[in-house]
């Protein structure tokens, strides 16, 4: 409990208190807090454990890269696992509980790990846990399971919405401290549309919490007059708690806008993040740039801290991280946290700096140079720290600075390497052109006026430009140091994973060289800052362990994202019932009054049976068949694709799509027609009816509408580019029903205006345009999937619903039901139609017993490679009818064939059963079959094999069509 | 001639039970969005046959033509009977473009009010800056995972046209969208 | 767990791998922790290439290791090369979703991954090193009774030859993960196919396990070795240029994935292949959340979760022919909205990084494991988007096809001329439009 | 990835459908002899790390084919013109 709130600063609202808990404990802290800030003003600085050891762990930054403050924040559906306390914005109510231990934070089980840490090197997990071999899965893998993993996921649906958007710019600016607020100003004041980001609650970036001063003003007030004009410009976006996560091709950058995590539950008009697609001409990238802890023994010790955070405690949120703090730093810029904790009154002990030749201004703040920090006492927090010439030194909190990485991740996100540059210790980015610049301390401008002018510079990239203000620059002065070798406590380079900076050369010496190498044999930079903190440390002491250079190693690969993103996010509004939109028919209303029980057909709803009095969806199929079969049966069949065709050459262009010919089809009938892949295989069926001379309208299955569009599209345009057609889906123009059945004539009749409909005026294969109920216009097609005497009537989608309706009472007297997709199954099965489970993208027309349409006489898609060998081999399966022996037996679909009296095996494998159906007609089970060589075998007897349930009947291959082989009802 | 039907049975539209009028979402401030269903409705898809493309356009000079793709439109009216404005171009256009009633297939929502831009924003890519998108500009494009054909109509007003089957989930998406700005449907 | 008949060779117990320079277990590491494990040796050489080798294997990735080890341990083959462009393991057997099975349906298909799966079930006794081979089942959810249709063809396939699968219903599902969204999907999960034999392995560890194998027993691997050119004299194959000089071979051998293309052109060979990039993701380190693999079959998304706590998943290819290991964010939307429409619950959990890796996507989505029209050029390729389950059974079958000049019928249907004779091996029913498969 | 539509003026990648190298021609002719230029046009591709023309179509937009120039490695995209077009022209050179 050494941390504290000052008395005085920061840019907390003090008169605004919260509650908030922790692991159960209530707090209070201020407007403008984060949880890390109010946890420190409340003298708690343990705040996690770590992944492997359970090591004690309080926060190291204050900011995004945060790899040990990780708690559970909220309850129920809402609780969100490994959030960082430094992000979250303080709000009244919140709730927190921190992770990774048991029973509790201050007394953590999981910790007796750390007794055994001589043995749990990297990569010890390869070496072991293999003897004896059924341990792994029984005992070692469970234990290692529970043992990981950081926080807890809930199980509950997620309550809150999230949105996505797009957005458009002349210049994206990423980061909004003095280079990304110059860049935006220099942008907008010449009037380009400019979209200023930053991941913080307040824009500003480091002017939040440093002290330098611009154009006499200070750094905040500077920034506010800067924020103002740009607030004041139409063509301006502000975007603040939206952090840039990923650079992706055509300069597309994700964002995610934390709308409402601010507060305990957000408005219900809103989400709680959107997800943007920002689409910008220019970026420029003025992310700042990330301190660097060192590796010594105990710097995860709570109160070990950057000093770049530790001034932000103290200057933007008025908290100190102890009463006596020390530095530790190998640079200037670490000098600025003693100069500042001083001026609000902490005491600082001491500045420990690893150079010799220091000469940055202390302040009165006592400096060792030459000396570096091996080890620190405390282990729940700092008690005082050991230097290499044995001094040891109380305090009660650390500050460290390694140096200065530039954020350079997204200027790397599409594959780019940063490169070293040796006098600032820092990778900088690489050259993107002109899309993307890097500016300011991202860019490796250590100093306030280089970032101004760098900013201000790109950007107006040439534009007009603007004035960069004044200021007084800090040093920037620096010397190598990455890893204190005489520390005798363990020096962490990844925080989170415990990777200690021992294992790097452990990785070296096993042949892990790589970076890419050591990086997944030690697990360094995988844990959920991605080596934010300790990437660079790691590289260097790779390159020393290896002999080479910074630029040799090289970096890992930046790859999104940037921060972790909710899935919440990335999904938006498409979840749940909204993951796909849902597809209605024109006749939907209908079939809901006649009490269609609905299934998923891709987007589409289909009504798939009309239960009656509590029927089971095979009773109820098996009357419609029969009231079908023995009277009329209405259905909705508005799904199939419908497609108009039109042109000089449209009769051509279908003799290209068809195996057969519609070129010859004359004005007024329908054809049944088979289309080819160009390799040969089936791909979709449907009829095509002639309306006029350069007229059609062709149909596809309901899977295959879209893509037989397409497929259409590509033939024309790119295959056959001369043919003069047009084409365009009219499926959601026509409601169309199927009316089947004996009665169905006598049905229609009553509707149909002006015309007495009979083998004459309406033949089988007819195509009529007419007109029903007074006048709607119409188009009533003479087909039959079910094997009736039947039709198809099409009607404008507005008439649907009254249509039906009309069908339905003029059917009354003769039994009308409505059927649905089931009931429309078993009828093609009795007949013996192919479809879905038949045409499944390996099946030839050959083998769906199609062999005869496909014409020789003409070019066709898919006409030459459907002659190969291997798709005229007699022994290929093709399609068959099979009915059990025993007709109370049951056969069902995906069982396979097999011959007598073989033994199962793939060798004996003969096929399998495509489609099956309860056929009330013939008052047994009955189905269609894929069979190497079926056609010839038609009366043999076969094992229907269903391993996977168990059962194995006898089955009687047949001719697919099972019912009415004379097809006498179709013309009844 | 035929008899025009919707004097015995009148057109449904498909959000007929679902675009309900009133006030809906945040209401801190006037509605940011105000949405109608423009039906009934003559859609009709006019397609240039080969080498007519510009014979076409001159053809639909004095009608609502919206482009709708290379030498493709779709011409609108409203009041006319059915099968009016198709008979009427299928005549005019005969040899020279395809044309194909669609009256019943698509549904067109007009959306207006100064936050329209920004609920479009959440649906598509196509940048609706003025100078990019003035009015009278249309494009087809997907929003929430369905084709929608967009139309600037007047400044803060666009036209979008979906495939009638789509048109409810396309509603709900959408007005949810409206929410936080506060609707109204008319 | 079912009863599967063995193929032909005998899988020796770990005990009979020779030449071992340090064995690992748990003795040896304690061993070493009183060093300060500064004992430790590599696990493989870092060896110049020499001017000839019997045979050379251009690409050190999961395949390539895999063959040269299995050249050396089955074949008693030894005078090989690997030869990686990059470090070793840096293709695809490092950026994978980790998944193991062996759930395939067709004759030409099924016997060879259930040939890997057993492979997989004793390689970590042995090659000696723990790749964490974790057998806790892979789900297939199916949402329409076409989909179960399917399913059951699928499961008969496999249970015909021995290999182990279940139909489940909505309600066996339901037990195994009563969070995913059985109330308000848009399409509802009506059962499954589950094998629970299937599971996850650790992907780096395969191909170190392999390389560290294959390097004991002689192999050079030698990183950092990009080939250049193949030279072809008479008919044959006599070396390659790299960047580290030409190197004689007697026999070549060709398992560079997504490109594969690229390396084939160097011979003047065209491939029904495309190369396109898939995406892969993690999530941050979870404690324990979903125990097996699932995938979910409304739309492309596939999950499980590691060892360490992070959740692997991945969807569908990004559809464009791509070397870029990198994908575009539509793919990312496309993958977690089918995520979060399968475990509602999921919204708040974070993704944390994603990669890409390229894909060798054939023309059936079958691979290829052949001679090639060159003699003593041998080609692998073809994977799709699953080559690492099939590691040890493509080096395996890769080494024999090598060894003896002829594949094994393991690997007979995996021809490189099936398409020109129309024997495709097509488990969706896609066709020649690789990025549909 | 941005893709200039001619039609529509450059949009995301998430509104087009990819079916990879546009150079295959397919054969006039279907005579038997053909078959093996009939194998090279359905099943082999060129596959190149670098410059590729590729079909993509505009299937969330205007639904033209395109044969799209794009670097396969950098994924930059170099332009776009319809696949009428580029038929045509492979058709004259031919």
């Amino acid at each position: 409990m050494s941390s504290y709130r000052l008395d005085k600063g920061g840019l907390i609202d003090r008169t605004t208190e919260l509650s908030f808990s922790f692991d159960g404990k209530p707090f209070t802290g201020h407007a403008g807090d984060t949880l890390a800030s109010a946890l420190m003003a409340n003298g708690m600085t343990l705040m996690g454990r770590s992944f492997k050891y359970h090591r004690p762990r309080g926060v190291i930054t204050a900011g995004a890269a945060e790899p040990n403050a990780l708690v559970e924040l909220r309850e129920g559906g809402r609780k969100e696992a490994n959030t960082r306390a430094t992000m979250i914005e303080l709000y009244d109510g919140l709730t927190a509980r921190s992770q990774n231990r048991w029973p509790s934070l201050n007394f953590d089980v999981g910790a007796v790990t750390s007794l055994a840490s001589s043995i749990f090197v990297a990569g010890f997990y390869y070496k072991t846990f293999m003897w004896p071999k059924s341990f792994w899965e029984k005992i070692y893998e469970p234990l290692i399971r529970r043992a990981a993993g950081l926080g807890t996921a809930s199980r509950l649906p997620d309550p809150d919405k999230y949105e996505k958007a797009y957005a458009h710019c002349d210049l994206l600016v990423i980061g909004s401290g003095p280079a990304g607020l110059m860049a935006a100003l220099a942008a907008a004041r010449s009037g380009q549309r400019v979209v200023l980001a930053d991941e913080g609650a307040r824009l500003g970036g480091s002017l939040l919490h440093e002290r330098e001063e611009i154009d006499g003003k200070s750094g905040l007030d500077w920034a506010a007059g800067v924020l103002a004009e740009l607030a004041s410009l139409p063509t301006v976006t502000l975007m603040p708690r939206t952090t840039v996560m990923g650079w992706f091709d055509g300069n597309i950058f994700g964002a995610v806008e934390r709308v409402n995590d601010h507060v305990a539950v957000p408005d219900p008009y809103e989400p709680r993040q959107r997800y943007w697609r920002i689409i910008a001409k220019r970026a420029v990238l003025a992310a700042g740039a990330e301190e660097r802890p060192v590796a010594f023994g105990g710097n995860d010790v709570p109160g070990v801290m950057l000093a770049s955070a530790m001034r932000s405690y103290a200057n933007r949120y008025g908290v100190a991280a102890g009463r006596s703090v020390a530095v530790f730093a190998n640079n200037d810029s670490a000098y600025r946290t003693a100069r500042d904790l001083k001026a609000q009154g902490v005491h600082v002990e001491v500045i420990v700096d690893s150079r010799m030749d220091a000469s940055a201004d202390s302040a009165g703040v006592p400096v060792i140079r030459g000396q570096q920090v091996t080890d620190v006492s405390g282990r729940k927090g700092v008690t005082g720290i050991e230097l290499s010439n044995g001094t040891h030194i109380d305090c009660e909190a650390l500050a460290m600075s390694g140096g200065w990485s530039p954020i350079v991740n997204l200027a790397c996100h599409r594959g780019q390497k940063p490169h070293w540059d040796k006098s600032l210790l820092a990778f900088l980015p690489p050259d993107n052109g002109p899309g993307f610049t890097v500016a300011g301390s991202a860019a490796g401008k250590m100093l306030l006026s280089e970032c101004l002018a760098d900013g201000a510079a790109k950007g107006a990239a040439g534009g007009k430009p603007v004035a960069v203000p004044n200021c007084r620059d800090e040093g920037f002065a620096i010397a190598p140091l990455w890893w204190v070798k005489e520390s005798h406590g363990k020096a962490f380079i990844d925080y989170q994973n415990d990777a200690t900076a021992k294992d790097l050369p452990l990785a070296a010496r096993e042949g892990y060289r790589d970076v890419e190498l050591a990086k997944r044999y030690t697990t360094t930079g995988m844990a959920t800052d991605q080596g934010k903190l300790g990437n660079i440390n790691a590289i260097a002491i790779l390159a020393e362990a290896t002999g080479r250079s910074m630029d040799e190693v090289g970096t890992t690969t930046f790859r999104p994202f940037y921060t972790p993103v909710s899935f919440g996010a990335f999904a938006g509004p498409f979840t749940g019932h909204h993951f796909q939109p849902v597809r209605k028919t024109p006749l939907h209303e209908w079939a809901e009054e006649q009490g269609a029980v609905f299934v998923e057909t891709g987007l589409w709803m289909r009504s798939s049976w009309f239960p009656q009095d509590g029927e089971d969806w095979l009773a109820s199929a098996s009357r419609e068949v029969l009231a079908t079969r023995n009277g009329v049966g209405i259905c909705d069949v508005s799904t199939l694709g419908k497609i108009d065709v039109q042109g000089k050459d449209a009769g051509a262009f279908l003799d290209k799509l068809y195996c057969n010919t519609f070129s010859t089809l004359a004005v007024g009938k329908a054809r049944y027609g088979l289309m080819l892949r160009e390799d040969g295989i089936v791909y979709d069926d449907g009829t095509t009816s002639r309306l006029a001379d350069d007229h059609y309208v062709m149909t596809t299955t309901t899977a295959n509408a879209a893509k037989v569009m397409a497929q259409m599209e590509f033939a024309h345009q790119a295959l056959f580019p001369e043919l003069d057609v047009t084409y365009v889906s009219v499926t959601e123009q026509w409601a169309q029903m199927a009316v089947a059945g004996p009665k169905s004539r006598a049905t229609l009749q009553k509707i149909v205006d002006g015309l007495e409909l009979n083998d004459q005026t309406a033949p089988y294969m007819a195509a009529l345009e007419i007109t029903v109920m007074g006048g709607v216009p119409a188009r009533l097609f003479r087909l039959s999937f079910s094997g009736e005497h039947a039709y198809e009537l099409a009607v404008p989608a507005d008439y649907g619903n009254m249509v039906a309706r009309a069908v339905c009472q003029a059917g009354e007297e003769f039994g009308i039901v409505p059927y649905g997709v089931e009931a429309l199954s078993i009828m093609r099965i009795e007949k013996g139609h192919v479809a879905g489970g038949e045409l499944n993208g390996t099946t030839t027309a050959g083998d769906l017993g199609l062999g005869k349409m496909v014409s020789a006489k003409k070019d066709f898609i898919g006409r030459m490679m459907a002659q190969r060998e291997g798709l005229m081999d007699p022994n290929r399966q093709c399609v068959v009818g099979i009915r059990p022996v025993d007709p109370t037996d049951r056969i069902r679909s995906g069982a396979h064939l097999l011959k007598r009296d073989d033994t199962p095996s793939m060798a004996n494998d003969q096929g399998y059963v495509t489609s099956v159906a309860w056929s009330p007609m013939l008052d047994m089970w009955i189905g269609l079959a894929l069979l190497a060589n079926g056609r010839a075998r038609h009366g043999e007897v076969v094992q229907v094999w269903d391993g996977l349930r168990g059962a194995r009947v006898m089955g009687e291959i047949c001719d697919p069509m099972h019912f009415d082989k004379e097809n006498k009802r179709l013309h009844a | 001639m035929l008899n025009s039907p919707e004097k015995i049975l009148p057109r449904v539209s498909p959000l007929r039970d679902i675009a309900i009028q009133g006030r809906f979402g945040a209401s801190r401030t006037a509605p940011g969005v105000t949405f109608t269903v423009r039906h009934p409705l003559s859609i009709i898809s006019v397609i240039a046959r080969a080498g007519q493309g510009s014979a076409t356009a001159a053809a639909l000079k004095g009608y609502n033509a919206q482009w709708a793709g290379p030498d493709q439109y779709f011409v609108l009216a409203e009041n006319l009977g059915e099968g009016a404005l198709y008979r009427d171009l299928k005549a005019k256009l005969a040899g020279v473009a395809s044309v194909t009633d669609q009256s019943h297939g698509r549904v067109v929502i007009r959306m207006s009010g100064p936050r329209a831009r920004a609920v479009l924003a959440k649906g598509t890519p196509v940048d609706l800056h003025p100078d990019q998108f003035p009015v009278g500009k249309s494009a087809l494009t997907q929003m929430a995972h369905v084709g929608v054909h967009l139309t600037r109509a007047a400044d803060d007003a666009y036209d979008l046209s979906v495939f009638r089957g789509f048109s409810e989930s396309f509603w709900e998406w959408m007005t949810e969208q409206a929410e936080e700005y506060g609707y109204q449907v008319i | 767990m079912c009863k599967t008949k063995t193929l032909g060779a005998v899988i020796p117990p770990y005990h009979s791998v020779q030449d071992l320079r340090m064995r690992y277990n748990v003795f040896s590491l304690i061993k070493n922790s009183f060093s300060g494990h500064k004992n430790w040796q590599p696990a493989w050489r870092e060896p110049q290439p020499k001017s000839e080798y019997d045979i050379v294997i251009v690409g050190g990735g999961g395949h390539g290791l895999a063959t040269a080890y299995y050249l050396a341990k089955e074949h008693g083959l030894t005078n090989v090369a690997v030869l990686e462009k990059g470090w070793l393991g840096s293709g695809n057997i490092g950026r994978n979703t980790t998944i193991i099975r062996s759930n395939y349906m067709l004759p030409g298909n099924n016997p060879f991954y259930e040939w890997s799966m057993k492979l997989w079930e004793n390689l970590e006794q042995d090659f000696n090193f723990n790749a964490m081979v974790s057998q806790r089942g892979v789900l297939n959810l199916c949402h329409t009774d076409a989909q179960r249709d399917a399913f059951a063809r699928r499961g008969n396939a496999m249970r015909i030859d021995g290999v182990d699968a279940e139909l489940l219903d909505r309600e066996q599902v339901r037990e195994m993960y009563p969070f995913f969204d059985f109330e308000n999907a848009r399409f509802p999960i009506k059962g499954g196919l589950l094998q629970r034999r299937g599971g996850t392995v650790r992907h780096d560890a395969v191909a170190w396990g392999y390389a560290r194998g294959a390097d004991s027993r002689g192999v050079d691997i030698i990183q950092r070795c990009e080939v250049t050119g193949i030279h072809i004299e008479n008919g044959k194959v006599v070396g390659v240029d790299t960047n580290k000089g030409f190197i004689r071979c007697k026999k070549l051998g060709l398992a560079t994935a997504g490109n594969s293309s690229e390396t084939a052109a160097m011979a003047g060979l065209k491939l029904p292949v495309e190369s396109h990039v898939l995406q892969a993701f993690v999530s941050e380190g979870l404690k324990p959340y979903i125990d097996g693999v699932v995938t979910f079959g409304a739309g492309h998304f596939y999950v499980s979760q590691s060892d360490k706590g992070g959740l692997v998943f991945g969807g569908d290819i990004d559809g464009y022919n791509s070397y870029a290991r990198r994908g575009n964010l539509p793919m990312v939307e496309h993958v977690v909205e089918a995520g979060v429409a399968m475990i509602p619950s999921i919204a708040r959990v974070r993704v944390l990084r994603s990669w890409g890796g390229i894909m060798d996507m054939s023309m059936d989505g079958s691979p290829i494991i052949d001679k090639t029209p060159i003699q003593n050029l041998y080609l692998n390729t073809g994977w799709c988007y699953g080559g690492f389950k099939a590691t040890p059974a493509s080096g395996w079958c890769f080494a024999h096809t090598i060894a003896r000049d002829e594949p094994h019928k393991l690997n007979a249907a995996y021809r490189l001329d099936r398409f020109r004779t129309g024997h495709m091996l097509d488990e969706k029913g896609q066709g020649a439009t690789p990025n549909l498969h | 990835m941005l893709i200039p539509c001619p039609h529509c003026g450059t949009r995301p990648v998430e509104e087009f459908t990819f079916l990879g190298d546009a150079s295959v021609t397919r054969p006039t002719t279907n005579d038997p002899s053909s078959m093996e230029q009939w194998y090279d046009y359905v099943y082999l591709r060129n596959n190149p790390r670098g410059r590729f023309d590729e079909y993509a179509h505009h299937s969330g937009g205007c639904r033209s084919w395109l044969v799209v120039t794009r670097n396969t490695e950098t994924h930059e995209v170099y332009g776009a013109v319809t696949a009428r077009d580029y038929t045509r022209a492979k058709g004259a050179r031919a």
